[in-house]
């Protein structure tokens, strides 16, 4: 078998190939890269967790094959994707690590595409490798940036910018730490304990100080919406929203990866934001 | 602590979860059977993940499986009945059932694409989200397994100690060994609800083994396994209340602490009663 | 004599792992008889009891246990299985293994503390503690069971088949391991109870000098069948030399007891009774003996 | 297949770990130690989630952890050596550390945080991922495994089959005992690093289970367990690469369906030889 | 005669749970010798051999083995433990269980097909078949232990404490669970390895018939010591009566043989060596009986 794309790597017609572990980051990266760039995501199933994913051949195959490898990195994906690039090894591939380009390290909060600066951060990365692996092209990417940037992430922008602007400060509930750089990019008073989001994202036994503590918020009405990880409601996270939707508190959702998965990567933060920007309108009244 | 509606049903269930918890756990332990135990609260995981990937609820899959693996262990333990010992070499049995059923697991987690942070509950469970309903069916499903211990437990007991004996004496070892790790898959799919599957390991294995340390009588033991069990949940609980701990842990070490404290105690008597060559009795 | 039997073999074979131990055994046991079952290592005879306790069935011919189909009347039979060994973790005492003797197989649970509420729990404990008396164990009954020695394992072994005053007893080798003294002793105990309570007694034994004097009838199983016979005409040097193949003394002692011997150097270790190492996945030889 | 760098390390991976998880299997089998492998294998979790919290490489925790619940069941587990049943009536006891050390894991886990990509990666291992230097340290430590193997192996079998007479030949049993636990740990540390916790479990116990219902010749059935073992793992591996599916699934699946079928025909071939009564042989 | 002694104990004692069971013992064998230990159930007569055997500490007194402390010399004992019994499950060979008595202590692993090109190996497959042949155990030794009797059993473990040739065998009721003509068989075999071979034998007996011709020494234990004589002195009905507090009889067979049979019906089963029923934790009435 030949790695799909290496054959035409040295004529100027190529595409770049280029993987991603998971397809939101896949989704930016193809949009980015246009006609010159083949993109594959690995994951791309919305009903796949990306923090317990076992790799297959097929993924192996597709990593070995890849000219630019882009991965999550701090602790998200590093179970699998490091150890299949390092044990296929290929000196005209190159690795582009999320958490290294935002200088996070294991321990970090991992979801960085719900943070505005982080994205535009990794829009610079991934042009700037693009234009390092084809210098020919380098102008042709330096257009797309633009237009994705300007066109293509409009709404995302404009939606992040009014709701930052109508509800700054409004104080929030969430299941889990997904939430907290969507919270700080829209200027949002995430009030759930950071244990109890951690707690709940990594999958350990959250603590009855904190449960107490999130059962008094609702019930007191201290938060304004609840946004919880469809993809990942434990029974205390459903317990959590049943009680919201008692005490009439909005509740909104977002996920884990695109979702649907035919969605980019703007289509799906658009719907996520107009949820929530609805949820906000409806809990302040304005 | 008792203004928080779920601490008093934690209390609550923490009461059931232990009594049943110890009854079966005494026998499992009496029986050398901690393995299959073991085996049988691991299964749950791939059961809920079939269930919920073939639109169940997760319940049926924790009971589904957590029984049929029972079943499955029960039946091909080799065995018939011939010593205590047999039953505890089927061991390489079970760990090729748990093996096998984790695999499934893992597959069906892929087919159904459940988060494994959905499934930590299972692991850990969710003993401070209790509401009355689930305190009810606890109660139904613990009232259930006790009388049905209370029926075969003199019985279950003989085929434990002494199989060749009972079976001839018309006790229908087979039946209740099966019967028996039934209830077992039960308790632990209903426990395991509440405390996830570490915890209800801890909570079968450790007051029994504590209670068998401290004395070899059938019945003593036995209570001495509920009052053990009922007392580090409890304390457990309200440790991990004011302490702000998870309750796997707290209850967990207690019960542990508990096991090392009778262990040493009985290792410092024997070795003082060893009678050093100087200071030998001759009573 | 067949409708009082209180077991009845009747051209009974039995097989294991695919071999034909023994075939065409007819034996008929009445209440308040003592029959011994003799015969080479590895025969079938703990066979023959598993076939009596119904764990095993039989390959052909027909079997009755009072009464019934062997396995139904478990109550009533006393049972002592060959070289059983606890193990020294296991933590239950021997008065509880001879009180599962007694109750073992009734529904409900044994509660700690009941007996100072019950009258029938009462009766019970003193009754454990008679037989234990009567095997001369009540030193070691509330021990660990796992902790006693060989010996003392097996008197607790005896007070548990004895202690439910069963109708018949079946003890596979239950002198193993006895001392000299308690050989007796038992052997004059069983005995007691078998006439004084028409109690049946099947008892496996290679050394039959203890129960020789109480013995009724002996079955001798070789490889293939079995021959039955009152204790006096088969207890003979003859008989017994010829059954065994190999030099066997009968001698009378002094109060007019008769003692059996074996001959000073058998020959018997390698006239073994299996034809050849590697035919015996395939069934023994079959010699009737009848 | 061979043109992926990943699958030929894996296939090579694979030899060495099917040797090495087949010979330390074999005996745990035979020592009817399943439980006491399967939680030193499970103790490996909290030991990394330790490790990285302390800011040591999750690799020396697993070491440590591995190593050190086979040094506290060796040692506590009772039985100095005067039965085979003996070593299995440990059983409450290896239940016990396994409770206590997953409740410690959990709070590491806490203490830590970020950690739970590495969860999936202690459960499923990533067979391909495995680079060359993998290879070679793998090599390393099955040799030096397999060494100690071949220089006590027949005095461990000894120790197993009969420990009171192994011990007045001056066999040191409980030593053996303590090595050989010492060995498994380091070898469930190593091989889990690449297949994980479930798959190298099913390594351990599957191929020698089903050796040991096929012949019970020992030498024999060594040699058939590292047989099954090898095969098993490389078809594994080549249907996991054609059929796109999980290594641990399609190496657990053969080795399962290698199991049943022994087992299936061992039955079948006793049933067969138990004879009806119509069919009697008096040969 | 103390230097060529291949065992002495002096001024022993020992201690089994805080229990003291006996001390003061004096006993020396020297090699060829075939010495019985005799005494009730109980008393201390494993707890002996495993003192001998260095697997439990003595509690006073110097204990000598082959030359060294007990243990240190292991390779050179034949080890026989009571009542042990394999489990139907254990998938091993009798003749792999015979070959661990031969080599089992010795570095590296067993090889699979190894004897088809080792001289060595070849040797030691001949010794193995030999000594099985010898028990007559051939017919089922290439059977999973675990399907054999209780008797089959017990003749591979036979073979297993003889196949190494040791110059010390200790064996712990060896022909427990034989048949008559075996127990003569066994008997008669372990005496001519004993005298050909200058083997010391100490052999735990209940039932001392079968080696009655061949003891030279008998030592008797009861709660608290231990006696040791001849056996032509201590096998005497007066003896045996004093030394078993129950009647005991020794008569002579037609050949000139020795036998020993119980007394009809021994009162010693209440007559019990401990002295009531709570103070067994607190240790044994010490009588000596030197
Ligand atoms: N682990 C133990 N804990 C406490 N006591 C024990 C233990 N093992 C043995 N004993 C006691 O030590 C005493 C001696 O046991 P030993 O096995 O030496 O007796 P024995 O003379 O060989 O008896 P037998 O003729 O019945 O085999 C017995 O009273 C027994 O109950
Ligand atoms: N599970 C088994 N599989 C195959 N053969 C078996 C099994 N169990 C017993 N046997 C064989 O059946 C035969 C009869 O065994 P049994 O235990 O009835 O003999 P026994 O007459 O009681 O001998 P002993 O005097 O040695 O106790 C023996 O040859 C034994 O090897
Ligand atoms: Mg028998
Ligand atoms: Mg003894
Ligand atoms: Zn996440």
């Amino acid at each position: 078998t030949t790695a799909p794309g290496s054959a035409s790597r040295s004529t100027g017609t190529a595409k770049i190939v280029v993987v991603a572990a998971e397809n939101f980051w896949g989704s930016i990266a193809a949009q980015l890269g246009g006609s010159k760039v083949a993109e594959t995501s690995i994951i791309t199933n919305p009903d796949t967790d990306p923090h317990s994913y076992e790799a297959t051949a097929a993924d192996a195959r597709t990593i070995a094959g890849a000219q630019l490898f882009i991965q999550n990195g701090i602790g998200y994906d590093s179970s699998w994707a490091p150890g299949l690039v390092s044990a296929n090894p290929n000196s005209s591939r190159t690795v582009l690590t999320v958490g290294d380009v935002l200088g996070l390290k294991d321990g970090d909060n991992p979801h960085q595409w719900y943070s505005h600066a982080s994205v535009y951060k990794v829009i610079d990365a991934i042009t700037a490798e693009y234009q390092k692996i084809d210098p020919a092209d380098a102008s042709y990417f330096a257009q797309q940036k633009t237009a994705f940037e300007d066109s293509a992430l409009a709404q995302y922008n404009q939606l992040e910018t009014t709701i930052k602007a109508k509800y700054a400060g409004t104080p929030i509930g969430a299941s889990e730490s997904i939430v907290s750089p969507l919270a700080d990019s829209l200027g949002l008073d995430m009030l759930t304990p950071y244990s109890f989001l951690k707690d709940i994202s990594e999958g350990t036994d959250p603590t009855s100080a904190d449960k107490a503590a999130i059962d008094r918020q609702i019930r007191n009405k201290q938060i304004e919406v609840y946004v919880y990880n469809s993809q990942n409601s434990t029974p205390d996270i459903q317990a959590q929203v049943k009680l919201a939707q008692q005490e009439g508190i909005p509740v909104t959702t977002v996920t884990e990866t695109l979702s649907p998965a035919g969605d980019s990567f703007q289509e799906w933060m658009v719907g996520q934001l107009q949820d929530l920007e609805s949820a906000l309108a409806k809990a302040t009244g304005h | 602590m008792w203004s928080l509606p779920s601490m008093v049903n934690a209390f609550r269930a923490g009461l059931a979860v232990a009594i049943l918890a110890g009854v079966i756990g005494w026998f499992m332990v009496l029986r050398r059977q901690s393995f299959a135990g073991h085996s049988i609260a691991v299964t749950g995981f791939p059961g809920a993940a079939a269930a919920v990937y073939l639109g169940l609820s997760a319940t049926v899959g924790y009971f589904g499986f957590c029984i049929g693996s029972a079943l499955v262990i029960a039946l091909l333990a080799r065995g018939s009945g011939t010593g205590v010992g047999e039953r505890a070499h089927s061991s390489a049995l079970i760990a090729v059932v748990q093996a096998f059923a984790l695999a499934l697991g893992a597959v069906f987690l892929d087919l159904y694409g459940g988060f494994l942070s959905s499934t930590s509950a299972f692991l850990f469970g969710n003993f401070l989200g209790i509401t009355d309903e689930d305190v009810l069916t606890l109660v139904a499903v613990a009232v259930v397994v006790l009388l049905a211990m209370a029926v075969i437990g003199r019985r279950l007991l003989f085929a434990s100690v002494d199989p060749a004996v009972a079976a001839a004496r018309g006790v229908p070892v087979r039946a209740l060994s099966v019967l028996y790790l039934v209830l077992l898959g039960a308790t632990v799919a209903e426990v395991s609800k509440f405390t996830g599957s570490l915890l209800v390991f801890a909570l079968l294995v450790m007051p029994a083994a504590t209670a068998q340390v401290i004395t070899a009588r059938p019945g003593l033991s036995l209570l001495y396994t509920v009052v053990i069990g009922v007392l580090v949940t409890w304390f457990g609980l309200a440790w991990a209340y004011f302490g702000n701990q998870a309750t796997g842990f707290t209850i967990t070490s207690l019960a542990f602490a508990c096991y090392v404290l009778a262990y040493a105690a009985k290792s410092v008597r024997r070795t003082l009663r060893q009678g050093r060559p100087g200071r030998l009795e001759v009573a | 004599m067949i409708d009082d039997a209180v077991l009845s073999l009747r051209d009974a074979a039995v097989s294991v792992g695919g071999r034909l131990l023994w075939s065409g055994v007819d034996l008929s046991v009445r209440p308040g008889e003592f029959v011994a079952v003799l015969g080479p290592n590895g025969v079938g005879k703990s066979t023959m009891i598993k076939v009596l306790l119904g764990t095993l069935p039989a390959a052909a011919g027909s079997v009755t246990v009072l009464g019934e189909r062997p396995g139904a009347a478990g109550e009533q039979i006393g049972y002592l299985p060959q070289r059983r060994n606890f193990d020294g973790s296991l933590r239950i005492r021997g008065v509880d293994v001879v009180r599962l003797g007694l109750d073992g197989d009734r529904w409900g649970v044994p509660l700690p503390f009941a007996r100072r509420f019950s009258s029938g729990r009462r009766i019970a404990d003193e009754r454990v503690r008679e037989v234990i008396d009567l095997v001369g164990a009540s030193a070691y009954a509330h021990r660990p069971i796992g902790e006693c020695s060989g010996g003392e394992q097996q008197r607790l072994l005896i007070a548990q088949a004895l202690v439910r005053r069963p109708r018949l007893l079946l003890l596979d080798e239950p002198l193993d391991s006895l001392d000299l003294p308690n050989q007796a002793g038992i052997a004059a105990l069983i005995h007691r109870i078998c006439v004084q309570e028409q109690v049946a007694v099947v008892m496996v034994a290679h050394d039959v000098n203890p129960i020789l004097s109480y013995l009724n009838r002996v079955v001798y199983i070789v490889s293939g069948g079995a021959a039955s016979g009152p204790a006096s005409e088969v207890i003979t040097t003859e008989t017994l030399t010829r059954l065994y193949g190999t030099p066997v003394e009968v001698l009378r002692a002094a109060d007019g007891r008769l003692v059996v011997v074996g001959g000073p150097e058998a020959p018997a270790l390698h006239s073994d009774r299996h034809a050849d190492h590697h035919s015996h996945e395939h069934g023994d030889r079959h010699e009737a003996l009848r």
